[in-house]
């Protein structure tokens, strides 16, 4: 039926053993690269208690860019949160069977990187103390949020998508713990034991969960579309030139695609060399993966041409000489910088060469990952700077604390996802053996 | 009456097929298999005359649920003070829904219906699998997580002798009573 | 077998609810009463009040033309207290504070946050007792309020509950405003403006 | 500082006041002990008296609440200013909460500097000083200095100095004007400074007066200048501006001219020589100008032939013109020929007695010349006096060019005492320092002009322990004479009881009302005065340093007038309209020279004269006259706006330091166009904080002008019928009222005033240069300029932006907890407690009114008392905004309410509007069709700001009308 099922792939016993072995206690690198993270995320911590106690002054915002560096970082880590659900849900629905070897990894990424981006809100908020204001609570007041508010559409859209994403994870998860805790002994089976909820696979055990698998997988495809599109809205229902166009929606969509695929390689490459796994994540994954890194890649740049196209052809004063400003003044390279990354570099891909060879995958992706966080950054900042009103017009500068905060965010992001590949199976025991032939005795009876 | 619980453990996905074939064909129902995957051969005999799942049922109640109590925690929650921002009314005051600024909250609605239903989906695996359950269930064996298959029939005391023998013939590596 | 389950679920829910209403209507009761305020005079309310009949406006005689309702000038006590009670331990300390042209360290009891404009002259214009928001005065040997937002209600909202606003708290503010204009046809502001700016 | 503690302050009187106002929220409350009728805690009480920041001495009305002033209105009753005030008088609520204000007397202790002592010691030190010379027969080495004090101070003050045989005392005014005094002694045999009738004038000619800044008496200038200036059924006059350099008052002009420096003179005369071959002027007329060669005196001036007749032809025309002479490049040592040859320029237009008024004479017309003051610091420097007492006010060291070795003279004098109440330059020097009262805490009166006295009363209890300086020398005096109170010559108990004796004369008896009046006002008559003429000398103005140098124009600002208000943070972050610089000083170089120096904004130049040299940041200015460079005067900081706002050292800003001491023969003024300065780049950069990124709006309309012709022709026809907007919604309902505001950009001068009273109303924090220089000024309403046509000679198009209150409000809907909506009375709401800072609104919001506490903003104590207390304090994190001053709304309402009628239409003045001196803002109901507002709105020269957005603003501008070119 598939081609996946190749006489040369490993047993089912086999797919266990190397999916446990990559649970073994870690090594010094592991621990050295911990460490590091541990300490650029106390940095992190630190610039927070600052701007907190001094005020958000610390952080360099200022009139006119009175959203800057968080809002820019914020968007990009929920963009890298859209490969994960999209890969395990989206192509799971397509039936893509080369998603099974690394959608774990994806979704576990996805839910850290929506963690990581829904810290930003709290750091960005001016009085972060009262940032409950924001939820739909009961209180003596009666007072609600205003659900006219694209924030509070981020606050519904981002929290579902964290909670739905994590049901996911979870739900993929149950059958590998109860194979893990078949593995183990003593306290670990415990823990193990109680994670798997008892689970058997039994016959009646799976038909309930395959069914639930592929309605949480159908919940979870528009949900993807719609978070990304949701918070482009803050832009796009803005008034700011550069900000105001229905292209919004789709452009960031695919951005984030984009650009969680390249985190997405960023993570599975590394993990591919050093838990030895090229047996399960095999090159035609990482041509799949490239594949689509092209595509969406070109998607980008057309979204980038109508952008432009748009603006320009609008007659609209203010709109041409925002646009004019962010190509020719201050913040230009920036600009330059990204089409490069987010255009040119991708374009490599078309050969297959570089589709499998991890060295180049490896530099496209941080490329891309560059031009993504500059492309927010340039949605931002310079359209904020040269608005509709001369008189405010003006740079900004970062200061010590936002770009510690952002240097920092990655630090977090990193440090749930090296915790979650020594604690939880980074590849999915089960599905890895779905694509395997399953053991037969003699052909005649077999398919 | 007392039951008595025959389990063949298989190696193989076809061994494992033929049992069931057979057992079905001696009209024996009464059936648990262990895989460590869904597999689909074994599905096919074993769904035949089964109905479908009945998770969806919950999934769409869930949906529901969330869509109205998004409608009714945003217009209600909206009229509480009625204020007005962006000069727009929340609600239409003669110019139909146009005048209204209720488009806003179907974003909040969908949100929701997801949020909903998704849990309602995993609430309905759990239940309808009888999960989480805290011992393992008699005939189990860890192998089943691992690489072998298991089919366990529950069958009369007196028929047992007959299962071990279909189960051998038909391949099992092992058969025992529990 | 599904239906039993619908119908059964369907059960469950309303029951629920009807719990909950039960119990949301029974949180409703008044606040406790308060713990008296030590004060550098015993001042009784009761006698002067309750007893004595005074008009709350003869002492805090700011509250028809002021925001704040003011305190009797310590002339103003002495008007009366040259003569009555004179003897009495707590006037002579009202004496001292008078020979001494001192004025008396009274502790607040009410107080609104910093960012409330509360002005006691429109709330007199439009009539109210002063009873309405400082409790029955005339009752109270000294005076005591249990004022402002507490953990309790603010979890009890949380949780669905709609628990009495205690006072001088915006939600109770916002009950009497909405109730005046709705009973008495009143036009009580429901600005947010009118009180935070 | 917590709003309810002023329950704490009004009970404590007195001393005890400051310290009880700085103290935190306490949860005592401490009644009156004794009830104040005067003082109901929460209702303001309005008290009257006279604004001292400078000599023109506004009418002024100080709102008390329990016991402290918290905002200062101009008089409406106040002839001279009726109602309006300039920044300087707003912000002289900062001068009486000083943060450095002098807690109470001083005595310098060899090295040790100056000690806190007694009132008691300090006194005696003094009068037994005094007692000594006066015994000795050497009275005359005392010597008694004070500001312009016309009223019973000053005489109170004469007799004490002739009771002690000290030598006359010197009134002290940097600004004393006496070349038009000597100038009028010249043609009208007068020696006084007229009152100019701006409002009656067709057309203005002004030769460097600032009358929009300093001249004189700006806000009263600035009022009848617009009366007679802005747009106004149909009509408006013309105002011509000869300047090198363009100040505020030439970018207000229809044509500005600039002409060579010092070339004012030789103009006025050529002027009128056309004027005369024109026969537009009598021919007796011919003998002044005999001598002058109109083709000479255009290229002289660098002013064109054509330029010249047409302003004759435009001057000759008006019925009646007034011309004005003053400013920097006037009071050269030529300025009394230059004020000659206006008076002649006047006289001959027959404006004498219409438009040039002799009778309501100025009080400037008292001042001691400078030549008396250098003739004062030279008997200081020969040792001659021996005891100096210096009023407050008085600055001289910093005040007096260098050339005149003040700082010197002054370390010979034996016993230097000062009145100051906040520490300056002079009081550095002094040996007794006893502290006078803030004249908002003081008993006087004033006379700007003749016919107008203005009563001063305290408006509140001194907050420092300091007495007025009346009473401490009619203490030390009779210490000093030996006298007891009540015998002697001077034995008044009290100033007060002085002054209450002269003013009896004057109130017939009724104090009270004269004090509710604010003093007692009567009309002079102008009496009629004829020219002489005499023959008209256009000579050029002396100056040293090499004549390759630049002529140095320093001049008074609008913000510091000589210095005496920079002490106030308001005014310091309030930023200069032309150049939108806050904090620093500067040096105007023209593009020409910057070229050749190769200098930018913000470059460090040093700045030598043959007295010595200044180091500033440079501004680069595309209009200022290429043989110039100009600095502004009065930027001083005091200890404690170092470093909280500015950098620690900035070394002196003032460029007096680069005058020498030369007085113009004929009037003995002091000569501030006396000295040519070089430039030499230094190469390090201090940048300027400069708020406006541009003044080029890129044709986005944002302030708009009409030509007169247009302007006309639109008044008469009445307004296009507007279509109205298509929205998908319903109209917004407004059950109450729909509050409105109409401003003038025609009737805008651009002084700044009302961004300083809304600073002053609405508890807007000073930020600092820094937060400035980076967007993140906390003004709820700014003042911009916006420059059209050749940047060389651009016309100036001032435009006030504050919050517009739209009614499609973009930074509404976007607020995630209804922070930002609309009220039912069309108000844009803020709510600062349920704002959670997000900033998303302050992005939205297309005009960028919307400011954001970036930090804690703090009010250093006392200042933390002037504090509003009907206006939230904002902590940080929070947005926040003009509110259409929401608390008068409320209070205007509660009055109506009081009275049992609905609100009319004046009843409530935003703090902007009320101290505007041209009224160019009209706030208002919206829904009254009769109220000045609506008619405004309806205007055909009425415009939204960013129309094509669809915001809908509540505030609607009026358009500038522009004069073509010689229109």
């Amino acid at each position: 039926m598939s081609d996946s099922r190749t006489t040369t792939s490993p047993t089912f016993a086999d797919v266990n053993r190397d999916v446990l072995r990559s649970l073994d206690p870690p090594g010094n690198l592991y621990f050295a690269w911990m460490c590091f993270v541990a300490l650029l995320l106390a940095g992190f911590f630190a610039a927070w208690a600052g701007q907190v106690w001094w005020g958000m002054g610390m952080a360099g915002k200022r009139v006119p860019q009175m959203w800057a560096m968080y809002i820019t970082t914020f968007v990009f880590w929920i963009g890298i949160g859209h490969a994960g659900t999209l890969i395990s849900a989206i192509l799971y629905l397509f039936r893509a069977r080369w998603r099974t070897s690394i959608y774990r990894g994806a979704e576990a990424m996805t839910i850290f990187a929506v963690m990581t981006a829904g810290l930003f809100p709290l750091i960005h908020a001016g009085r972060m103390w009262f940032a409950y204001f924001l939820l739909p609570y009961p209180n003596q007041r009666f007072l609600w949020p205003n659900f006219r508010s694209p924030l509070v559409w981020d606050v519904f859209a981002i929290s579902t998508y964290l909670s739905v994403s994590t049901v996911f994870f979870i739900v993929g998860l149950v059958p590998d713990i109860a194979a893990l805790r078949d593995a183990s002994t003593g306290w670990r089976k415990r823990i193990f034991s109680m994670l798997a909820l008892g689970w058997e696979g039994s016959d009646t055990q799976w038909r309930h969960y395959r069914r639930a698998y592929g309605l949480l997988a159908a919940l979870a495809t528009p949900l993807v579309l719609s978070v990304h599109s949701v918070v482009s809205w803050d832009f796009a229902m803005a008034l700011v030139p550069g900000w105001h166009s229905t292209l919004f929606a789709p452009f960031f969509v695919d951005g984030a695609i984009f650009s969680g695929f390249a985190m997405v390689l960023i993570l599975i490459l590394p993990m591919r060399h050093f838990f030895h796994l090229h047996a399960y994540i095999q090159d035609k994954h990482l041509d799949a993966m490239g594949k689509l890194i092209l595509v969406t890649g070109l998607v980008l740049t057309y979204f980038y041409i109508c952008e432009t196209f748009t603006s320009i052809y609008s007659g609209e004063h203010i709109e041409k000489a925002s646009l004019f400003w962010k190509v020719t003044a201050t913040y230009a390279w920036a600009l330059w910088t990204m089409y490069f990354c987010n255009c040119v570099a991708p374009l490599i891909l078309f050969w297959k060469r570089a589709r499998t060879s991890p060295v180049i995958l490896y530099v496209v992706s941080i490329l891309v990952l560059i031009g993504m966080w500059f492309e927010r950054f340039n949605i931002i900042v310079p359209s904020l700077g040269h608005d509709f009103y001369p008189y405010t017009w003006g740079i900004y500068y970062p200061s010590p604390t936002d770009t510690m905060i952002v240097i920092g965010s990655f630090s977090f992001f990193f440090l749930l996802f090296l915790g979650f590949i020594k604690l939880l199976p980074s590849l999915s025991i089960v599905e890895v053996k779905e694509t395997i032939a399953p053991p037969v005795r003699d052909r005649a009876h077999g398919h | 009456m007392a039951t008595e619980t025959v389990l063949g453990v298989f190696a193989h996905v076809d061994t494992t097929v033929r049992a069931l074939e057979q057992l079905r064909a001696r009209g024996y129902h009464d059936l648990t298999v262990y895989t460590p995957l869904p597999v689909h051969e074994i599905e096919e005999v074993l769904e035949r005359d089964r109905p479908v799942s009945r998770v969806r049922l919950f999934t769409l109640i869930g949906g529901l649920t969330g869509i109205a109590s998004a409608f009714i925690l945003t217009i209600w929650s909206s009229m509480v003070w009625g204020l007005v921002t962006g000069g727009k009314y929340l609600v239409p005051a003669g110019s139909g829904m146009s005048g209204s600024s209720l488009p806003p909250f179907f974003i909040i609605a969908f949100e929701l219906m997801v949020l909903f239903a998704g849990f309602a989906t995993v609430i309905g695996m759990v239940v309808l699998g009888r999960l989480p359950r805290l011992s393992p269930s008699a005939s189990y064996d860890p192998r089943f997580t691992n690489d072998r298959f298991g089919v366990a029939v529950h069958c009369a005391p007196e028929r047992a002798a007959a299962v071990h023998e279909l189960l051998r013939t038909s391949g099992a590596e092992e058969v025992k009573s529990r | 077998m599904m239906a039993k389950a619908g119908v059964g679920a369907l059960g469950a829910a309303l029951l629920a609810v009807l719990v909950f209403l039960a119990i949301s209507s029974w949180s409703r009761q008044p606040a406790a009463a308060a713990k008296p305020s030590a004060q550098p005079i015993n001042f009784p309310h009761s006698v002067h009040v309750g007893t004595y009949k005074i008009d709350c406006q003869y002492c805090h005689s700011d509250a028809r033309r002021s925001e704040y309702a003011g305190l009797p000038s310590v002339e103003r006590c002495m008007g009366c207290h040259k003569i009555a009670a004179a003897d009495k331990p707590e006037i002579k300390k009202l004496a001292e504070y008078h020979a001494k042209k001192e004025s008396i360290p009274w502790v607040r009891v009410n107080k609104l946050p910093e960012f409330t404009y509360f002005p006691h002259k429109a709330h007199i214009r439009a009539g109210l007792k002063c009873q309405g928001c400082h409790g029955p005065v005339e009752t109270m040997t000294t005076y005591a309020a249990d004022t402002g937002p507490s953990l309790t209600v603010d979890l009890l909202n949380l949780v669905g509950f709609r628990p009495a606003p205690p006072p001088l708290t915006m939600g109770w503010c916002v009950e009497c405003h909405r109730e005046q204009n709705a009973k008495n046809a009143r036009h009580a502001p429901l600005d947010c403006v009118i009180c935070h700016h | 500082m917590n709003r309810r503690d002023f329950f704490k302050i009004v009970t404590v009187s007195g001393a005890a006041a400051a310290s009880g106002g700085c103290q935190q929220a306490s949860e005592t409350i401490l009644p009156l002990v004794v009830p104040n009728e005067q003082l109901v805690p929460g209702v303001a009480s309005w008290f009257s008296t006279v604004c001292r920041e400078c000599p023109a001495g506004c009418g002024v009305i100080a709102r008390n609440r329990e016991g402290r002033v918290v905002k200062l209105e101009g008089n409406p009753d106040h002839p001279v200013n009726a109602g309006a005030l300039c920044m300087r008088g707003q912000a002289s609520l900062q001068g009486l909460y000083h943060p450095d204000r002098i807690a109470g007397p001083l005595v310098r202790e060899g090295s040790a500097g100056l000690k806190p002592t007694t009132w008691d010691a300090a006194s005696k030190l003094v009068s037994d000083k005094l007692a000594a010379l006066k015994t000795g027969g050497k009275g005359r080495a005392v010597a008694v200095v004070t500001q312009l004090e016309n009223g019973s101070l000053g005489s109170m003050l004469d007799r004490w100095v002739q009771a002690l045989g000290a030598r006359p005392r010197v009134t002290l005014e940097p600004f004393a004007y006496e070349s038009i005094r000597a100038a009028n002694r010249q043609t009208f045999n007068r020696d006084a400074i007229p009152y100019y009738a701006f409002e009656d004038a067709e057309v203005v000619l002004s030769f460097g007066a600032d009358f929009i800044e300093t001249w004189l008496s700006n806000v009263n200038y600035a009022r009848t200048f617009a009366r007679m200036h802005s747009f106004r059924d149909g009509r408006a006059g013309t105002f011509i501006h000869v300047e090198p350099r363009q100040s505020l008052t030439a970018s207000n002009a229809d044509e500005w001219v600039r002409n060579a420096p010092g070339t004012e003179g030789l103009l006025a005369l050529a002027i009128l020589k056309v004027m005369v071959e024109e026969g537009a002027a009598d021919k007796r007329f011919g003998l002044a100008v005999a001598s002058i060669d109109v083709k000479r005196a255009a290229d002289e001036s660098g002013v064109g032939v054509e330029t010249i007749k047409h302003i004759a032809k435009v001057f000759a025309h008006a019925k009646p013109g007034l011309a004005v002479g003053g400013g920097v490049s006037v009071t050269g040592t030529h300025a009394t020929q230059t004020q000659v040859a206006i008076n002649l320029l006047n006289a001959a237009a027959g404006n004498v007695g219409k438009t040039v008024r002799f009778g309501p004479d100025s009080a400037y017309g008292k001042v001691s010349p400078y030549s008396e003051v250098a003739s004062l610091a030279g008997a200081m420097a020969s040792g001659e006096v021996e005891v100096v007492i210096l009023g407050p006010g008085v600055n001289p060291a910093f005040t007096m060019p260098s050339g005149l070795k003040l700082a010197d003279a002054i370390g010979k004098v034996a016993l230097v005492v000062s009145f100051a109440n906040v520490p300056d330059q002079t009081s550095e020097f002094a040996h007794v320092v006893l502290p006078s009262t803030h004249w908002l805490e003081s008993w006087g009166d004033y006379s700007p002009r003749e016919g107008v006295v203005g009563f001063m009363q305290p408006t509140m209890s001194p907050i420092r322990d300091a007495r007025p300086m009346g009473d401490t020398l009619l203490q030390i005096g009779r210490a000093a004479l030996g006298v007891e109170e009540g015998k002697g010559p001077i034995p008044w108990a009290t100033f007060e009881q002085y002054a209450k004796g002269t003013w009896t004369p004057l109130i017939k008896g009724d104090l009270e009302g004269a004090l509710r009046r604010g003093g007692v006002f009567a009309d002079v008559a102008a009496a009629s005065v004829t020219a002489k003429v005499v023959a008209g000398e256009a000579a050029a103005a002396k100056l040293d340093g090499d004549a390759s140098g630049l002529t140095l124009l320093a001049y008074p600002s609008l913000r510091f007038y000589d210095g005496r208000s920079a002490v106030s943070s308001w005014l310091q972050e309030a930023p200069d309209t032309m150049t939108q610089a806050v904090w620093d000083a500067w040096v105007e170089i023209s593009a020409e020279t910057a070229k050749k120096l190769g200098v930018v904004r913000g470059d460090m130049v040093s700045v030598k004269s043959s007295q010595g040299t200044l180091e500033l940041p440079a501004y680069i200015s595309p209009t200022l006259h290429p043989s110039a460079v100009a600095i502004p005067m009065g930027h001083r900081y005091t200890p404690y706006q170092r470093p909280r706002y500015v950098a620690a050292d900035t070394g002196s800003v003032n460029p007096m330091g680069l005058l020498p001491a030369v007085a113009d023969p004929a009037s003995g003024g002091l000569a501030f166009m006396s000295v040519k300065v070089t430039l030499t780049k230094l190469g390090t950069r201090r940048p300027l904080a400069v708020l406006q990124a541009t003044h080029d709006q890129d044709d986005r309309e944002l302030a708009q002008h009409v030509e007169l012709g247009a302007a006309r022709e639109q008044a008469l026809r009445g307004r296009a019928p507007q279509e109205p907007h298509p929205t998908l919604y319903d109209e917004q309902k407004y059950p109450g009222a729909r509050w409105g505001m109409t401003i003038d950009v025609d009737a805008c001068v651009g002084c700044q005033a009302c961004v300083t009273s809304c600073q002053a109303e609405n508890n807007v924090p000073v930020v600092g240069k820094a937060s400035a220089a980076y967007g993140r000024q906390q003004h709820w309403m700014r003042l911009e300029r916006w420059a059209e046509g050749k940047p060389e000679r651009p016309t100036n198009l001032f435009l006030p932006m504050l919050c517009q209150h739209c009614e499609v409000a973009p930074c509404e809907p976007v607020c995630p907890v209804y922070a930002a909506y609309r009220t039912e009375e069309g108000l844009n709401g803020q709510v600062y407690n349920r704002c959670v800072g997000t900033r998303y609104c302050g992005n939205n919001c297309p005009y960028h009114v919307r400011r954001f506490n970036w930090f804690q903003y703090d009010f250093p104590a006392p200042l933390d008392v002037q504090l509003n207390p009907d206006v939230t304090v904002r902590q940080l994190g929070v947005m926040e905004k003009c509110t259409m001053c929401v608390q008068r709304i409320i209070a205007g309402k509660d009055r109506a309410k009081d009275e049992k009628r609905p609100v009319r239409d004046g009843d409530i003045l935003t703090a902007c509007q009320q101290t505007c001196p041209t009224q160019a803002i009209t706030f208002g109901n919206l829904k009254d069709e009769g109220s000045a507002v609506t008619k405004l709105t309806h205007s055909p020269r009425a415009y939204h700001v960013l129309e094509e957005i669809g915001t809908r603003p509540s505030i609607t501008y009026l358009r500038k009308v522009v004069r073509g070119p010689h229109a």
